[in-house]
């Protein structure tokens, strides 16, 4: 028996680390695996309230935000791709210059 | 049990969101990533959800981070570089943190009517949430794929420049 | 409805059919085809009317007859106003001049125009006129008839510029326009303030209306009677408005028979006399009607005796004309009036397409001095000419003589002020009878004064009409105004006959023909037996022969005192306050504006995804902490007490 | 039962299920060696015991003692944990496989299955999808082209053919009602080999999209290009020696009996008969525990045969062939699968 506030406070501190690492990591890669981590803290609110309320939906909710992060996945690692195909570098802060 | 359980995985997961950060080699906070997802499927099964458990497993851990540690390997990314910082990211940034956690814990300690969870607690199963997926909310799941096929679609899209670019090469 | 069938909404719609086909395929349709669509619309309207007028006189209908269309045209609140038509003595003698005079002015034109550029395009526009002319008599509401009143504008100022090659054609199109936009000004003030006093549009209800309240005169009344008046104005061609029928002549000749002599010009006359319940109780009104009618008659007749174009004499003439109708409208007697119209839509349209067949004729030499001894060369225009012009003169048993008389007559009953009418109006019967008579000399008679013209006669497709309007210029006042009085008087009230005789009408009659005959006399000593004697007398009286060549220099007059102002102020208005103040202050001010935040944001948006993070943590914390920190009660805790309840709303 | 005796009747059934499958997986290596051999005409190992039986212990004892080299360019902390992560991965999914008839067992008793889990079929595959982890960091980590390239093969074949596989089981399924591998078995019970699915659930396509696919997941002959010899030397082991090679060796077989398993559970019955209700069932009790076993073990063993007889018969594919066959048939055919499975089971009910 443990309180669903622990799960919440779990989510919380997952997508506080989440920021933390968008804000200190400047490797591309690793920013958008912190934005995974940051989709994951939420998913996991959503399951717990599923839980607190016994409702189906905000499961489902997870399984949308799990298609959406694919899809997300997909079309982000592609356009890294492209990036690092036109400036051989992964450090955001050499690629602040808006064009290729 | 379920104290144990929790405290091992949540203990994992954070464990890994740390060294997510910590590490400076891409595909080590990549790995570390896996092991946080991991252990929120077994968290998720914990709170009565075993589909979204194997979903977990299968479509991050599986596919989407296959898909990162591909994409570390095709691109051979190294040791992070040493950049100069932005200073509003530091400045403006970890107060920000600070308080969207501090915030958003005061309002998870102060709720007074959240339940609790434990092994005997039911699980919810794939038949019932199949039947609300496909009956209240097959609109939404049509839709989805649709997102998919768009990014299927651009992806390949983005792909097939780089090797027109490369062929004109 | 019950009752006949009477196909009105068909009257208009089929030239407006005509418009539409001729308008859109007439470029590329055979001119035979043009000319079958353009000829059929205006018969087929004719034909309609016809058998409305047969019903009515074969006592099958009862009049007024009301037509509504069954959705409303505007419906808000109390307001109704719909697509009603509205069938009555009045609209029955205006639709037999418009569709009938307008048919033959159609014929006329087929052989008149055969040769001009723009066929289908003429015989669209007449066709639209036709439609928009319908509309406006057959309107049961002010809102119908002002729709008809600006579409007959816009159809008098496509064909006053229709050779918009010339740009005194272009311009003549445009002062039209301008200057009937101060008439409807007018018209459109009295449209709202009907609507604010009597809540309705419709003529039958404002009627009613009135009928009910007898006691209501004057006041607010004069102030909507003046306002309509002012619209008539601009419409008829009368004092102040009168300029622009004169630089009308620019359109064709058929043009100005139709619009600018027999039909359009007179809607002014058709409207007061429409609304004649309104300006009957109104006597300041109606005074003022007379004076301006007696005016410009007097007017305009003084400007036509020296004018040399021929088409300019006609223009003169009719505004001239147009002046003793509103004479009988302001003294009341309607039906004189509408009279008067109907004779003089005969006549006159006939003067303008004889003129144009004599212009036809002289391959487009409009210049009365050049012309004379036309009598051999074009015999049947000379006799149907002649026709017209004892009709205008009014030679009794002509047909301009029933209507002048009974207008001068109407007016004479009218007391002292009636007198001084009479005895204007009878002086300017004088001068018509001259000018007429001059133009008659001068154009038919004597020698050929230009020698290398070779005038012949015009198609038959031109003289048949004109022959059918000389015998309705005889015969068309026979009917004599106690008869047709008797036939309108339900629709605008009967005649004046108090403190009247038939001997007394006798007499004016016998002077008023006397005075033409006097007129007659002179242009035949001045052009006939002395052709070298006017030039002496202008000479002689340089001074007033000026003034009136000039046409009183009313043109420059307007010019200085109306024109030139407003389009200093114009100017000043856009190229200084528009152009430089406003759009260039305002476009240094945006661009500066874009400048100072771009200069702002550039170190914003410093492309660092990070920082871009950072800001986007901070927004989310902003409104996290906005959302749920209680801010009234840590306020409190400072001793800051916030009222946020209406911030809030109620609720919380 | 107290969560003690859970907690070792657990361990001691994964004791037994871990031996039995790593003794399988010893034996199957000497049962491919022998039968290529004899494809091939030759003998095979012989020498070892009699018929060469021997020949697996040997080969691990050589194995154990061979010098373990670690490359020095090598990512060392994912260089170990690779081949830990590949066999573990292909052991753990057995754990949800159904040996023999539950119905023996005493209530409460899982006796033939570690877990009775609800999602058994999902746990299959999710551990499936780990397992390319093993491959993909040890090809990455031994900073060895050849590795790379066997790596990146690997991956991509995987992540391509698990969705072959995938949709060839949603037939299946379908007709279960469930995602639990016990309840797909249990659904096939009753007319022997005519309720199977590969019969009676006319899956004949999904079994053989999935045996295709099941092929290409584990790296096996004709799809075996991560590892191709002639191109790659070993392709993502290459750079491993000694019992690292070995762990590698075992996974790669673990995960052939594994795929073997469910492909018996799904489509051959799993451990029903193929006679039915035609052969009398056992009162022993002892006999009615270990048939169903044995139907099972006899089936397992027939894919092993098949995977070594396809092995020793089918040349290889080229890379775009592999990726083409995958993309543009296997998939599109296994939704079709799909469809007309969904509309027969719609139009029977």
């Amino acid at each position: 028996m443990i309180p669903l506030s622990w799960y919440l406070l779990l989510s919380a501190a997952l997508f506080a680390l989440g920021i933390v690492g968008f804000l200190i990591r400047r490797n591309l890669i690793t920013i958008f695996m912190s934005i995974e981590l940051m989709l994951n803290g939420v998913n996991l609110s959503f399951v717990t309230f599923a839980h607190q309320w016994h409702l189906v939906k905000g499961q489902i909710f997870v399984f949308f935000v799990m298609v959406v992060a694919a899809a997300e996945a997909a079309v982000g690692l592609a356009i890294i791709i492209s990036i690092f195909r036109a400036r051989a570098t992964l450090a955001v802060d050499r690629i602040d210059l808006m064009k290729l | 049990m379920h104290l144990i359980l929790f405290i091992m995985f949540a203990g994992l997961c954070l464990a890994g969101a740390l060294n997510l950060l910590l590490q400076k080699h891409p595909i080590n906070s990549a790995l570390s990533l896996v092991v946080v997802m991991t252990s929120l499927a077994v968290l998720y099964l914990l709170l009565g959800a075993e589909f979204l458990a194997a979903a977990q497993i299968i479509v991050y851990a599986g596919a989407i981070m296959v898909l990162f540690t591909f994409v570390i390997m095709l691109l051979n990314a190294g040791r992070e570089e040493r950049t100069r910082g932005s200073v509003s990211a530091v400045a403006l940034g970890f107060p920000a943190v600070a308080a969207i956690l501090a915030v958003i814990a005061t309002v998870i300690l102060k709720a007074q009517d959240l339940g609790s969870a434990s092994l005997s607690d039911g699980i919810t199963s794939t038949e019932e949430l199949s039947r609300v997926l496909f009956h209240e909310l097959l609109l939404p799941f049509e839709v989805t794929s649709v997102l998919i096929l768009i990014a299927i679609l651009g992806a390949v899209a983005l792909a097939r420049r780089g090797n027109g670019e490369e062929a004109g090469k | 409805m019950n009752g006949p069938l009477l196909f009105l909404p068909l009257i208009p719609l089929l030239p407006f059919a005509g418009f539409l086909l001729n308008g859109l395929f007439g470029s590329r349709l055979p001119k035979p085809l043009v000319t079958l669509i353009a000829l059929l619309a205006p018969l087929g309207s004719l034909a309609i009317v016809v058998h409305d007028a047969y019903l009515y006189w074969s006592g099958a209908l009862a009049v007024p007859a009301i037509e509504h269309s069954a959705p409303a045209w505007i419906s808000a609140g109390t307001l109704h106003i719909d697509f009603g038509f509205v069938f009555d003595q009045l609209s029955l003698t205006m639709l037999l001049i418009i569709t009938g005079v307008g048919f033959l002015i159609h014929i006329y034109s087929v052989g008149y125009m055969a040769h001009e550029e723009g066929y289908w395009r003429y015989f669209a526009y007449l066709n639209l006129f036709l439609f928009f002319m319908t509309v406006l008599v057959l309107a049961g509401n002010a809102l119908l008839m002002f729709v008809g009143w600006e579409g007959v504008g816009l159809a008098s100022y496509l064909l006053i510029g229709f050779y918009f090659k010339r740009t005194s054609a272009a311009d003549a199109g445009k002062k039209a326009f301008v200057v009937n936009r101060i008439g409807d000004f007018g018209f459109l003030i009295g449209i709202f303030l009907l609507l604010a006093n009597f809540g309705t549009l419709s003529f039958s209800e404002i009627a009613t209306k009135l009928a009910a309240n007898p006691g209501w005169q004057g006041g607010v009344l004069t102030c909507i009677a003046l306002c309509l008046l002012l619209g008539a104005t601009g419409k008829s061609a009368q004092l102040p408005l009168y300029v622009w029928l004169p630089d009308a002549m620019e359109g064709p000749t058929p043009v100005s028979a139709l619009i600018h002599a027999a039909t359009m010009v007179t809607a002014g006359v058709y409207m007061i006399a429409r609304n004649h319940a309104l300006f009957d109780r109104s006597p300041l009104a109606l005074t003022v009607i007379a004076i301006v009618g007696t005016a410009t008659a007097l007017l305009a007749a003084t400007i036509a005796l020296v004018q040399t174009d021929i088409k300019r004499v006609l223009a003169y003439s009719t505004v001239s004309q147009l002046g003793y109708m509103f004479l009988g409208c302001g003294v009341a007697a309607y039906s004189a009036a509408v009279f008067h119209l109907m004779t003089h839509a005969f006549f006159k349209a006939l003067l303008f397409l004889a003129a144009g067949s004599v212009i036809h004729g002289l391959g487009g030499e409009q210049d009365l001095r050049k012309m004379g001894g036309l009598r051999k060369k074009m015999p049947i225009t000379f006799w149907t000419m002649t026709a017209a012009v004892f009709a205008i003169a009014g030679f009794f048993p002509f047909a301009g003589f029933f209507s002048k008389d009974a207008i001068l007559y109407a007016a004479f009953l009218q007391g002292t002020n009636g007198k001084i009418f009479w005895a204007v109006g009878v002086f300017t019967a004088l001068l018509t009878s001259f000018y007429m008579f001059r133009l008659w000399y001068l154009a038919f008679l004597g020698k050929p004064r230009s020698p290398e013209l070779h005038p012949h006669e015009s198609p038959w497709s031109m003289l048949g009409p004109l022959v059918i309007l000389a015998a309705l210029s005889v015969g068309g006042g026979w009917i004599g105004i106690e008869k047709f009085g008797g036939f309108l008087s339900p629709a605008v009230g009967p005649m004046p006959t108090k403190g009247g005789s038939s001997s007394l009408e006798l007499t004016l009659s016998i002077a008023a023909v006397a005075l033409a005959i006097v007129g007659w006399l002179i242009a035949h000593l001045l052009y006939f037996a002395k052709p070298e004697k006017p030039a002496q007398l202008a000479a002689s009286v340089s001074g007033p022969y000026k003034l009136l060549l000039n046409k009183y220099w009313v043109d420059e007059l307007y010019g200085a005192v109306i024109v030139k102002p407003i389009l200093a102020v114009s100017r000043f208005l856009l190229e200084w306050l528009v152009e430089f103040a406003i759009l260039g202050g305002l476009a240094w001010l945006l661009a500066g504006l874009a400048m100072l935040s771009g200069a702002i944001l550039q170190k914003w948006q410093s492309g660092n995804l990070r920082s871009y993070a950072a800001w986007l943590a901070a927004g989310a914390a902003a409104l996290l902490l906005f959302a749920l920190v209680p801010w009234t009660s840590v306020l409190a805790n400072f001793g800051i007490h916030l009222n946020l309840v209406h911030f809030y709303g109620a609720g919380r | 039962m107290t969560i003690l005796q859970f907690v070792l009747f657990s361990l001691l059934k994964v004791l037994v299920v871990t031996v039995v499958l790593l003794t399988a997986v010893a034996y199957t290596v000497l049962l491919e060696r022998k039968v290529v051999g004899r494809i091939q005409n030759r003998w095979g190992p012989s020498r070892v015991g009699p018929f060469g039986l021997l020949q697996p212990l040997v080969d691990g004892v050589k194995l154990f003692l061979k010098e373990d080299l670690v490359p020095a360019s090598v990512y060392r902390p994912l260089f170990l944990l690779a081949p830990v992560l590949a066999l573990g991965c292909a052991l753990v999914s057995i754990a949800v496989v159904p040996f023999g008839n539950p119905a023996v067992a005493p209530e409460g008793f899982h006796l033939f299955q570690i877990s009775d889990v609800n999602i058994g079929l999902l746990v299959v595959l999710g551990v499936t999808s780990i397992g390319v982890y093993g491959i993909a960091l040890a090809g990455w980590s031994s900073n060895n082209k050849y590795s790379l390239l066997g790596s990146l093969r690997s991956s991509a074949q995987l992540i391509s053919y698990e969705l072959a596989l995938g949709l060839s089981l949603v037939g299946v399924v379908l007709r279960a009602g469930s995602l639990n591998l016990r309840v797909i078995v249990e659904s096939q019970a009753g007319h022997g080999i005519l309720s199977w699915n590969i019969f009676g659930g006319f899956q004949i396509v999904a079994f053989f999209i999935y045996l295709t696919a099941a092929y290409a997941e584990t790296n096996r002959a004709p799809f075996d290009l991560p590892e191709a010899e002639s191109e790659l030397t070993a392709g993502y082991h290459t750079e491993y020696s000694s019992m690292k090679f070995a762990t590698f060796f075992m996974a790669e077989y673990a995960n052939m009996i594994t795929v073997s398993c469910v492909a018996s559970l799904l489509f051959l019955g799993g451990w029903t008969s193929p006679f039915g209700s035609l052969l009398p069932p056992p009162h022993n009790i002892i006999l009615s525990a270990l048939l169903p076993i044995f139907w099972f073990v006899v089936k397992v063993f027939f894919f092993l045969f098949l995977y070594i007889w396809v092995r020793g018969t089918l040349p290889r594919f080229r890379y775009d062939q592999l990726m083409n066959f995958g993309w543009r048939y296997l998939m599109p055919i296994a939704i079709l699968n799909i469809v007309g499975t969904s509309l027969w089971l719609a139009l029977k009910h």
